[in-house]
């Protein structure tokens, strides 16, 4: 059942979506079986900046039909302090660990690479250009030329896998794939949240016109969980047609069956998010039962 | 705030092993026989077994928070206030049903300073954390009062676990609690010698909770508090105690996705920045809080 | 209740999506009831291009989680039967009928446009850039300066409003609205269907790495329904905020409440497509509730 | 084929009277006391009230198709067999539950050319739409036979609606029914004086049932078949037929979302392109079809 993805072997194919796991915090909720029974074959961890960012003020959760709102704003101790108190804590898993990064100027992303160039702690480097709770980024993710530009820049800053998570919100995600691959990426994962947004409940029947009253702290936020599965696994099917280098796949996967349609529509690896929220350990089931011939099969 | 004891990884599937009404209330009652025995403003997530995610609205989708309200011969008690979709499903599960806990989670009360009585503040569903709470106090406390359980009539001899030796000698603790009529005041039968206020006047004193606290604190200020309720009774409750200079600790409420720290969308706002209510709540000292803003407490 | 719309007086704001009502074989269905309660405002057609299309192989549906992924391949007569045969029944109905068309080409929509202007039973025309299940007018709709050229180059051919329908597969709707309003639009609608896909449940566990068991007849289809409402009162509030112009809301209209949030993020017309697969009835209901002030109240 | 029954506009919500095993299948009645009378042949688009959407796969969202196996004394009744989520809500509706029906639907069977006698061909669940058949050709015909209606044993008297004046003389009607096995061939009570055939011998002919029509066939050609099953079963019927020149009727399947026309989902190939099952069938001449594919058959 292990996977070779970028030159790591990995037990399994299951990881997680960056931002929808925290393994520090879970540690202090889970103890030591955290580390006993983790889930997945390599940790990702959440966006982080160069500077620290508190995130959107609440609420930053809204319950979706089948899925999930979130406007979390990607909060994060900036990259000094989570390499200075993070690190040394990530580095006891017994996984890999990928660190994902943003940056709105190539400067930025520079020089959040060649930190993570540096710590060995670091087995690969996951670039955010795609959330879309926040402006930055956005752009860059939804431009393949942009992002190729971008990439050439800062490419040789690391000497590690760089992995490109496209923004799901474009014309050609496809294109976009093709661009970070061409621009030196060694993997592309997708896809992160579709743009979204809610209204407070209570005032759905007053109008007023101009100025909704948005439930978000954050006005909008991202769609993710089953609801976008279809759509996640059409992009990755796309992707995955266009590119040479590995895909991860990516978007309500809830269970075993829903990972082995990522594999088959061309994904190395499959990350869980949102479903890891109604079940922490639900990863460790997808992959055991994807391991087992008849597993998926059973969930049909 | 310290207690925090560690929750098995994973959600696990128990068996409601009784349902009952209590006042305006329910009490949920299920079997965790290999759950560990919570602390006393520990927290779970629950979700039933059946319809989650069902109905025309397909929420709820994501599990639901709820205080440990007791934890007795292997049995997790909880108290439910239906308010919505996910309340309701769980208001609605009958005895052999299955429903899915992930816990204890987050950290719970710390016992009072040296010499200080516990002064407990409840309001509405808000009273749950205290009942398990007043439990482990009352273990420590130098003589033993009558403690019925939920339902029982004052008197009858069913009582609640007690260590058979004290942990230390603590002045007696004082219960305040307030609710909106008498039909919610009847959720009062979850905590022992009770001083009650209702909205209505229909029970008790006429008018807030945090009237009879203040009135408390005017005798005796010599005391930790222990509050949980709505979020504006929290925020006088955390202003009457700031005056006084008395340590109070809140056990805030926030919607929750996750419930392990994974997802960041529980955020209140404190003097250090955003914290978690998941992880570094729910009990949180008052002093760590500027207010208490609406999206801090309870969603009602 | 009444509604102006491009300066045509409607009863009330609800219509349907195009492509989810037929209101000719509808009246097969229901005889004389169907205009007798006839449930739109205004009629739109399903798309209508120049030549006939026979529309995509079987399966063209499946069911998602609260939604629907469709594959039709906008099957049509072409534009000189609908005119022949479609348009006298159509006249019939006792409100404004919008022809909805598409064009891969600037000249293929010249003459399309060029056919409408002629014929009075045509109230407007929708102008469809957007459609996920076909190749041609991707682009267009996706791209702002494509498609401001295009609207430029043709609109002349067109006295009478013309709708312009958005694609939601593009990296920033409100960029293209805008481009639309430039181009000439007098109103703009949206969404349309998300690119999504599915895969044959029974190979669900097979794994066949390149050429996956795709589902649909036609490869990929279109989610709509439920699941896509958060992301469709997203581009509706961020279209409206950019353009003067009127703005039809659709995606994942179940009910009053939902029209109403769609209203309050500043659209004028709502359409109805999926729900009414489930009942052909809902615009009567929605538009009625949302007439009487309590009526999405009450369903909150 | 030209019966047609304009249904209402607009779903409504029945009451269940009845929910009865019969044998592999169930027997779901319900009370529609304002609803049109079908033809023979014309399908309704059910719903449960409660628990559609439900599940943790969110399915079934859109309502299911299915025939009217019988119209007796303002109940609907439909033969059901559980094949998935749909069918298995269905199947566990307890008398007094709601059901939302749409119908009736579609075009029925029309009846034979003067003096043929009617041969009715059916396939598993397949025979629902000749129970009804058979009660309007029994109407017709010269001397009445006893009618058992479900459940009942044979001889019993309690008998299905008949006109007083027959409508037309007809030869008696055949009715040729296949199912896998006994369990199945319990199903066979719907109907009277039927032949059977299972595929496991364990009733009546050990084979197919289109065997027995090819029997039937030989021994006299004079007749009009009507035929409702699996795809492979149709599709020989259709080229038995077609090899002596016997004009045949067959109801066919197809996954549907709206049952009225509007979506274009439910398309079969045939000679004169895509027809939709819903309007255009589900009963559909076999001399229009080239072949009967899988698409155009029980999803089973
Ligand atoms: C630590 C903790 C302990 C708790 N303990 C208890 C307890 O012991 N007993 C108890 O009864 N309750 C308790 N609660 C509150 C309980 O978790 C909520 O009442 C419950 O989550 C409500 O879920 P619901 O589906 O019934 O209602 P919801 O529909 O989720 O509505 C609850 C509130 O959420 C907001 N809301 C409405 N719709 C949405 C949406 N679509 N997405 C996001 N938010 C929405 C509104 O403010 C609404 O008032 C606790 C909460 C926390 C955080
Ligand atoms: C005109 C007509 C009359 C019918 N009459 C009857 C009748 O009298 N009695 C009866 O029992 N049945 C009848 N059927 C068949 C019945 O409608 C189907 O069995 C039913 O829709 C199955 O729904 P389900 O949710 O139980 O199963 P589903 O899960 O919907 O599976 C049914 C089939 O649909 C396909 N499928 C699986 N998953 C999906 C998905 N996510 N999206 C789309 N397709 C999927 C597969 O081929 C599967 O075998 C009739 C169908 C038609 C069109
Ligand atoms: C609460 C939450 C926080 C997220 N934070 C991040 C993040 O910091 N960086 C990122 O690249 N993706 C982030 N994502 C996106 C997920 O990694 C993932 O791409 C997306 O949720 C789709 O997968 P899912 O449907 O399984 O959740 C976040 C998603 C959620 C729900
Ligand atoms: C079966 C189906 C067919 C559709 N056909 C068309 C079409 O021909 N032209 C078009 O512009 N949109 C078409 N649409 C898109 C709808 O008009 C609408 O934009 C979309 O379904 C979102 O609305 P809903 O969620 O309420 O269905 C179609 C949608 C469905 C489900
Ligand atoms: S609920 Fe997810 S971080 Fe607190
Ligand atoms: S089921 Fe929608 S057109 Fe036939």
């Amino acid at each position: 059942m292990s996977v070779e993805f970028c030159g790591i072997e990995l037990a399994h194919p299951v990881i997680n979506g960056s931002g929808t796991f925290d393994a520090i915090a879970a540690r202090r909720a889970f103890g030591k079986a955290l580390d006993e029974e983790f889930p997945f074959a390599a940790f990702v961890s959440k966006t982080i900046t160069l500077t620290p960012r508190a995130g959107n003020p609440p609420p930053r959760l809204w319950e979706a039909q089948a899925g999930l709102i979130n406007s979390i704003g990607l909060p994060n101790k900036g990259l000094e302090r989570y390499i200075a108190e993070d690190l040394p804590e990530l580095a006891q898993l017994t996984v890999p660990l990928i660190t994902n990064v943003m940056g709105s100027t190539i400067e930025e992303i520079a020089s959040l690479l060649q930190a993570c160039d540096t710590r060995s702690e670091i087995a690969a480097v996951e670039l955010n250009v795609s959330c879309p709770n926040v402006q930055t980024g956005l752009d860059i993710g939804a431009d393949p030329l942009a992002l190729e530009r971008v990439l050439c820049a800062v490419r040789e800053e690391l000497h590690k896998p760089l992995i490109v998570k496209l923004t799901p919100n474009c014309a050609d995600v496809a294109a976009c794939a093709l661009a970070a691959q061409e621009g030196g990426a060694n993997a592309v994962s997708l896809i992160n949240t579709l743009r979204a947004t809610a209204l407070r409940p209570a005032t759905g029947h007053k109008r007023i016109i101009g100025q909704p009253d948005l439930w978000l702290g954050g006005g909008s936020g991202g769609l993710s969980g089953a609801a976008i599965r279809p759509v996640a696994l059409a992009q990755v099917a796309a992707v995955a047609k266009r590119v040479t280098i590995p895909v991860v796949g990516m978007g309500g996967v809830q269970n075993a069956l829903h990972a082995r349609q990522f594999l088959d529509v061309g994904a190395r690896l499959v990350a869980v998010g949102t479903e890891s929220f109604r079940d922490p350990s639900i990863a460790t089931r997808i992959a055991t039962e994807l391991d087992s011939a008849n597993g998926p099969h059973s969930l049909i | 705030m310290s207690e925090r004891i560690a929750a098995p990884f994973g959600r696990r599937l128990l068996t409601v092993t009784a349902n009952e009404p209590l006042g305006a209330y329910r009490v949920l009652r299920a079997a965790a026989p290999d759950g560990a025995q919570p602390a006393a403003g520990q927290f779970a997530m629950l979700a039933t077994a059946e319809r989650w995610g069902a109905g025309t609205d397909d929420r709820p989708y994501l599990p639901r928070a709820f205080s440990y309200a007791r934890f007795q011969d292997g049995e997790a008690h909880f108290l439910l206030e239906d308010v919505g979709p996910g309340t309701r499903r769980l208001c609605e599960l009958r005895e052999g049903d299955g429903l899915w806990l992930l816990g204890p989670l987050g950290r719970g009360f710390a016992m009072p300073e040296q010499g200080r009585r516990a002064l407990l503040v409840g309001g509405g569903v808000g009273i749950a954390p205290l009942a398990i709470w007043q439990d482990e106090l009352s273990a420590s406390e130098p003589l033993f009062t009558n403690t019925p359980s939920f339902g029982d009539t004052p008197g009858s001899d069913d009582a609640p676990r007690v260590d058979s030796e004290p942990r230390s000698n603590l002045p007696h603790t004082t219960v305040l609690l307030g609710f909106r009529d008498s039909a919610h005041a009847e959720g009062a039968m979850l905590l022992r010698n009770s001083q009650l206020a209702t909205d209505d006047g229909s029970v008790g004193h006429h008018g807030r909770v945090t009237e009879l606290l203040r009135a408390e604190l005017d005798r005796d200020a010599h005391a930790t508090v222990y509050a949980c309720g709505p979020p504006p009774m929290l925020e006088s409750v955390r202003a009457l105690c700031a005056e006084r200079d008395v340590s109070a600790q809140l056990a805030l409420e926030a919607g929750m996705a996750c419930g392990f720290g994974a997802c960041y969308g529980c955020v209140v706002p404190a003097r250090s920045g955003y914290l978690r209510v998941c992880v570094d709540g729910p009990v949180i000292a008052a002093a760590e809080l500027e207010h208490v803003g609406i999206h801090a407490g309870s969603p009602q």
